[in-house]
């Protein structure tokens, strides 16, 4: 029973492709994963989105949307049909084969993300062998889209916002993927399913899961630093910037192509974080060992569901950085300290089992956190601006 | 030949050529982008899957980007008063057909003693891992130090003078 | 005859042999000192040479004693000191000097005689501006003189003997400024020069012949038996045996020196020097050399002689010098110069003692040779005295009555006068010539040379009275009063004549010390001496012969002092001979006539072979190189030049070509690239085609 | 025709396309994509002869390929930044400009 239950999704998809002949069976099968993956994100963005505005609004004191639907939960239909209907407005100066395809670019790319992400027990689309750096490949082109965008539409603030958004995500990329090559190397492997094999054990009924370890603490913490620079939010969401950039390099997007952009933002957001729970939370394992008759892909929501929490939590609480400050922040404190997880994590491996690694390994990371943390930002203090302005 | 290789090859030289010919520098790097993408599509149809990966997320993440940058900070975008092409296009063009001339001779004229239909090699990243750490551990430092100095240099040369020297 | 004891060579040199090298130094090393100088140092000068001169003196006279110390013992000193001057090769030069009774007797005279004429000359060269060189190169003459006298070795004896030609060169021809001594010191140096050319080929071929160029060397010298002999047995040209053809050529060369016959020539024209070089060099010293070298080198004359007899090369040594005793007594009569006179009588008496050297060995020889250095340097001083006396006045028709304003230059001159002729008894000219005469009458060859030397004897004494008859008797026919010179004149004068008297004693038939002295004969005094058998006839002889020229000039020239344009009594009585005896009997002409014509014919020849022969060669090589050149410069332009600057530029032309490649743009670089590679790629799949 | 020749004949062809940007193109940084494709063209041969070759397990060919990429990042990257440079002294990017090295 909790077999079926937990693999539900899999007999399900083998059921229905048993209809099809032969030949046909696992491209249908394929096919009819990519199709329940390109259904249910876009209802948990429907959802998600209902969330973050509901939640936003609890913190800062006020309702939220309770107008459509009971408490508002048809809010995000009524704004689907609203970005529908808009009629789409494209600048006249715009470029228009680059400024139509943006949007397309940007979303494709990050559905390709979810291929390869292990949703539960062998329920990943593509167990690929070197999925994390598939998943990163994809990652890598969303700038590109992020340009093409700004650029096209003609519009200083959407070429500066732009601008702003492929620097970003360029700065924080390095760290991104330097804290994740810790968890490749302790698990050896870089595929995704591996990696949450390795973490899926138990000791006293408490998982394995990397957060656990200091070097994997740290690795998480980074993370979720970087990930919210990559995806544009909250603290970091400088692109945006309603008050001084309107909306960033989407201002000249209005109507399906705005919804698009909107749809891509809260995908990546989706899919990182999943990569985020698969890498330190343990994917699909349960966090206690009672609890492992639950279906596996239920825990893997769950994780999901709780950093997109933490977004829109941080979103509500945490004002937004200087683009200096951010650039500073990446290059000069978070990359220094994944580098130097890197070192831990080496440390951790190769000094055996016991306490004494956890001692070492511990201090290094205070140490550096507190010494870079001290010295790195006090030299950014706030001097007066110099503005330089382009040639 | 599978329909895929010719798919994918079209769309490789199609991305190429409008690199090489379109006016709008901007579009003419769009274009390489499309390129880069079809030649990681050959190497995974090639069963390089690292290879192609490593040229996803260096080509079309690093290099595409920092092309377009280049080409927003050198004003590049605005079309050219004086055309596109240098005076003497023509000879470059005679060039690279003659050179084509003799590539595709050799190829074709070796064509019946290249080896034929082999196995497809299973490459997992632990094997290449392996292969980096072990054969190849001095290529990698090199190439290590090389990009380091790459990173140094490209930052020093383009980086901004100071103000009054100009 | 005299029996000689044996030789005992000294072997070990005594100290003062040691130093005997410094007699000859210190002179030549004043004269140099003397030639640094500068001219207004005249004291300086004639202080140095004098003071030189007087240690050598010194130095002689105790070299002399110690020979004499050894003679009176019965040893015949023979100290030698050789050594190594150049090694060349296997043979080794040497060089050496000598103390024996010829060297040191040789040394007193010549320094004595040198140091009086020093003293006399510091008065009569005062008013010569060259005063310092003058002494300078009497200095080195003496010098010069004393190193012939002590010379061991032919190389040594030869090298003083070309400085003394030099020095006397360099002295009569004194006052250069007058072209007459100029010629006249030319003409002495090549005269002499031609005589040392035989000396040189008789040295050489003594050295090749021997071995050794030292006379003596503890008896492996050139003069010692062991070489004589090997000599002899060498059969040279015409009959002579080595040591002979060796001896008549070293005689060429004292003839030269000596003023022999036929190198007599520039005897009289060296008078043009002053005075006291004429006294020194023409009448004591130099002149001597040449019977000093005969008398060193006597033993090869006389090698091969049986006992009693004579060598060829002896008796060509009297006939040369009996002629030319007579020859030049004749021309001596008809000369009107003071000095000239003398000249030609100094001849005569060489003749005399080559006569003497030629019949009766070496001591005759030298002895005759000792007393007439005396007598004949008194006479020359004399003669210098009355020249200042006369204001430079040399002609003797212009003098005249000067025994009044010149007693002690009269009374001086009358005993030089009376030596030279041969007065009996009481001077040395009348013994030392007798011996020579006695000497001819032992001679075995022929009697001819005694009657020559008699007639001789007349001559001189009719020449000398005629010249004091001249200068000192009859009325002054000069133009300014002549007057008495100074003491540092006379006292030399003085000196010379004590000499010229004293001197006789030692070679008397009584007591022929000098004879034993140089033969190294124990000597005793006894008058038996006279008694040898036609000695005292023969001594009657010469003394009437002396009267009768005596009496004959004094009858002639007496006190008449005829006024100088009116001819002379002789001339007036034979005018013909007369002439040709002023003219001296054209033997200048002579020369000029032969001599001097081939001369001038072979150097029209050599101009001749110059020009055209050599010159000829030499253009034809310049007109080759010339061509040469031209083919040269013709291969340069067209064909060097051509090729290589053409293919210069070429390459210069190819070097822009290539620079145009340059555009400077990167694209061209690029395509000349990629065509580069389609070339290599084409050439790399048509090389691999087979 | 044999898949390898297949792939060697597009990478020529990309190649060929290159250079021929490269050559003709007036904008450095055109130029420089076109040696960019260049090197893409050269990556593709190296993976085809690893493809077909005969020791595939011996991973030479791809290793190439990428170090080569990692490479050709290196020189894009200071490609670029000296382009910049001439274009902020020399205010142009048009190559026949930039003749100041004539020889």
């Amino acid at each position: 029973m909790i077999e079926t239950a937990d693999q539900i999704f899999v007999l399900l998809k083998h059921w229905l492709v048993g209809f099809l002949p032969a030949g046909w069976q696992p491209v249908a099968g394929v096919a009819l994963s990519v199709v329940a993956i390109i259904a249910f994100f876009p209802a948990l963005f429907a959802l998600t989105v209902w969330i973050e505005r509901k939640g936003l609004g609890r913190m800062q004191n006020r309702i939220g949307p309770n107008r459509v639907g009971p408490l508002g939960i048809l809010q995000p239909v009524a704004d689907a049909i609203k970005s529908l209907t808009k009629e789409d407005i494209v600048p006249l100066s715009a470029d228009a084969a680059v400024h139509f395809l943006a949007p397309l670019l940007l979303v494709a790319a990050v559905f390709m993300g979810f291929a390869v992400l292990p949703m539960g027990r062998n329920m990943t689309l593509v167990n690929m062998d070197a999925g994390l750096l598939f998943y990163f490949a994809m990652g890598a082109s969303t700038e590109l889209a992020v340009f093409m965008a700004g650029w096209s539409s003609r519009n200083k603030y959407s070429l500066l916002g732009a601008m702003r958004a492929v620097a970003q995500m360029i700065s924080y990329e390095v760290p991104l993927l330097m804290s994740s090559v810790a968890v490749v190397m302790m698990t050896g492997s870089l595929s995704l399913t591996k990696i949450v094999a390795a973490q899926n054990h138990y000791t006293w009924g408490l998982p394995h899961w990397y957060i656990f370890t200091p070097w994997g603490f740290a690795g998480f913490v980074m993370y979720a630093i970087a990930t919210t620079a990559e995806t544009n939010r909250s603290p970091f969401d400088l692109p945006e910037g309603e008050s001084e950039l309107v909306a960033g390099y989407h201002t000249e997007y209005s109507g399906f192509k705005f919804a698009l952009f909107f749809l891509g933002e809260y995908l990546a957001m989706f899919s990182i974080s999943g990569l985020g729970a698969t890498l330190f939370l343990g994917g699909w394992s349960a966090p206690f060992s009672f609890l492992g008759w639950v279906p596996s892909w239920i825990w893997f929501f769950s994780k999901l569901m709780l950093s997109i929490f933490v977004f829109i939590w941080m979103r509500g609480t945490l004002p937004r950085l200087r683009q200096d400050q951010l650039m500073n922040f990446a290059w000069k404190f978070v990359l220094p300290l994944t580098l130097l997880n890197l070192l831990v994590a080496a440390l951790w491996r190769f000094l055996g089992e016991g306490w004494e690694r956890w001692v070492v390994c511990l201090a290094i990371l205070l140490l550096a956190y507190a010494f870079m943390g001290r010295e790195g930002m006090r030299r950014g203090h706030l001097g007066p601006r110099r503005y330089r302005y382009a040639e | 030949m599978s329909f895929v290789f010719y798919a994918i090859a079209g769309l490789t030289l199609a991305g190429a050529l409008a690199a090489v010919l379109l006016k709008n520098t901007v579009h003419c790097a769009l274009a390489l982008t499309v390129a880069f993408a079809g030649l990681a599509l050959l190497f995974l149809e090639l069963d390089a899957q690292f290879a192609g990966f490593a040229q996803i997320l260096v080509y079309i993440g690093a290099v595409a980007v920092l092309v377009v940058f280049a080409i927003l900070l050198t004003r590049g975008s605005e079309t050219p008063k004086d055309g596109v092409y240098s005076r003497n296009w023509l000879a470059g063009l005679v060039i690279a057909a003659g050179v084509f001339a003799v590539l595709g001779w050799a190829v074709l004229g070796s064509a019946r003693s290249l080896p034929h239909e082999t196995a497809a090699p299973t490459v997992t990243v632990l094997q290449i891992g392996n292969a980096l750490m072990s054969r190849y551990v001095l290529p990698l430092e090199i190439v290590a130090l090389l990009l380091t100095a790459a990173l140094i240099g490209a930052v020093i040369v383009a980086m901004h003078e100071k103000e009054g020297q100009k | 005859m005299q029996e000689t004891i044996s030789f005992t060579p000294q072997l070990t040199a005594s100290p003062i042999t040691g130093i005997l090298w410094l007699i000859p130094a210190v002179p030549m090393v004043a004269s140099g000192v003397i030639a640094l100088l500068k001219q207004p140092k005249r004291r300086t000068a004639s202080t140095l040479a004098i003071g030189s001169l007087s240690f050598s003196l010194l130095l002689s006279l105790i070299a002399f004693g110690h020979v004499v110390r050894d003679w009176t013992l019965g040893i015949a000193t023979r100290e030698t000191v050789n050594f190594t001057w150049i090694q060349v090769g296997a043979a080794n030069v040497d060089l050496g000097w000598v103390l024996d009774p010829l060297s040191a007797v040789m040394m007193v005279m010549v320094a004595l005689v040198g140091l009086l004429i020093f003293i006399y000359s510091i008065e009569y060269m005062k008013h010569d501006e060259n005063f310092t060189r003058f002494f300078c190169f009497m200095s080195l003459f003496a010098g010069a003189m004393l190193g012939v006298a002590i010379a061991n070795s032919m190389l040594l004896l030869f090298m003083c003997w070309e400085l003394v030609g030099l020095t006397s060169y360099l002295l009569i021809g004194f006052w250069y400024q007058k072209p007459a001594a100029a010629a006249a010191a030319k003409k002495a140096f090549l005269t002499t020069r031609i005589g040392d050319v035989f000396f040189l080929l008789g040295i050489v071929w003594l050295f090749a012949q021997t071995g050794t160029l030292l006379f003596y060397n503890g008896g492996a010298g050139s003069l010692e038996a062991g070489a004589l002999g090997g000599l002899l047995a060498q059969p040279a040209a015409w009959g002579l045996t080595a040591a002979g053809a060796i001896g008549l050529l070293i005689f060429a060369g004292a003839a030269g020196k000596s003023g022999q016959l036929p190198l007599h020539v520039w005897l009289p024209d060296a008078m043009e020097g002053p005075t006291p070089v004429s006294a020194l060099i023409h009448a004591a010293t130099m002149v001597a050399a040449g019977v000093y070298l005969i008398a060193r080198v006597y033993p090869l004359m006389q090698a091969g002689a049986l006992a009693g007899g004579t060598t060829t090369a002896l008796t060509v040594v009297t006939w040369v010098g009996a002629s030319t005793a007579v020859f030049a007594a004749l021309i001596a009569v008809a000369q009107n110069d003071i000095k000239r006179i003398l000249a030609y009588s100094t001849i005569s008496q060489l003749g005399y003692m080559m006569a003497g050297l030629g019949m009766g060995g070496v001591a005759v020889g030298m002895f005759h040779l000792i007393t007439h250095a005396f007598f004949k340097a008194l006479l020359f001083l004399g003669a210098g005295s009355v020249i200042h006396g006369c204001h430079e006045e040399q002609d003797i028709r212009r003098m005249g009555g000067l025994k009044a304003d010149m007693p002690l230059t009269f009374a001086t001159y009358g005993i030089g006068m009376l030596a030279l002729c041969g007065f009996p008894l009481l001077f040395s000219g009348f013994w030392s010539k007798d011996g020579i005469l006695e000497a001819a009458m032992h001679w075995s060859v022929a009697k001819t040379p005694l009657y020559m030397l008699v007639f001789g004897a007349l001559l001189t004494a009719f020449y000398m009275t005629r010249q004091v008859g001249y200068v000192f008797f009859g009325f002054n026919r000069g133009s300014k009063d002549a007057h008495e010179s100074p003491e540092v004149m006379t006292v030399p004068l003085v000196v010379l004549a004590f000499f010229a008297m004293a001197l006789g004693l030692i070679g008397t038939p009584a007591w022929p010390w000098f004879r034993g002295f140089l033969d190294g004969r124990a000597v005793g005094f006894d008058w038996h001496g006279f008694i040898e058998p036609g000695l005292l006839a023969l001594m009657a002889t010469s003394t009437v012969v002396v009267f009768v020229g005596i009496g004959l000039a004094w009858r002639l020239y007496g006190d008449q002092s005829p006024k100088p344009t009116e001819p002379d009594v002789l001339e007036a009585a034979a005018p013909l001979p007369w002439g040709w005896l002023r003219d001296r009997l054209y033997v200048d002409e002579l020369y000029g006539v032969t001599v001097i014509v081939f001369y001038g014919w072979w150097a029209r020849v050599a101009e001749w072979l110059d020009r055209r022969v050599w010159g000829g060669a030499v253009s034809g090589v310049a007109w080759a190189f010339g061509l040469w050149a031209q083919l040269n410069r013709f291969l340069d332009n067209n064909w060097v030049d051509g090729g290589f600057d053409k293919s210069c530029d070429e390459l210069a032309s190819g070097g822009g070509l290539l620079a145009r490649v340059q555009t400077g743009r990167v694209q061209t670089y690029l395509r000349l690239l990629a065509l580069a590679v389609v070339a290599l790629a084409l050439m790399l799949i048509w090389s691999s085609r087979a | 025709m044999t898949p390898l020749a297949g792939y060697l004949l597009v990478a020529a062809l990309l190649f060929s396309i290159g250079l021929a940007g490269a050559l003709t193109r007036r904008n450095a940084i055109l130029v420089l994509i076109g040696i960019e494709l260049m090197l893409n063209a050269a990556n593709l041969n190296l993976i085809a002869f690893w493809r077909y070759g005969p020791h595939p397990e011996a991973l030479t060919g791809m290793m190439f390929a990428i170090f080569s990429i990692a490479v050709a990042a290196a020189e894009a990257a200071v490609g670029l930044g000296l382009v910049i440079q001439i274009h902020r002294h020399a205010h142009t990017t048009d190559l026949d400009q930039m003749n100041r090295m004539k020889g």
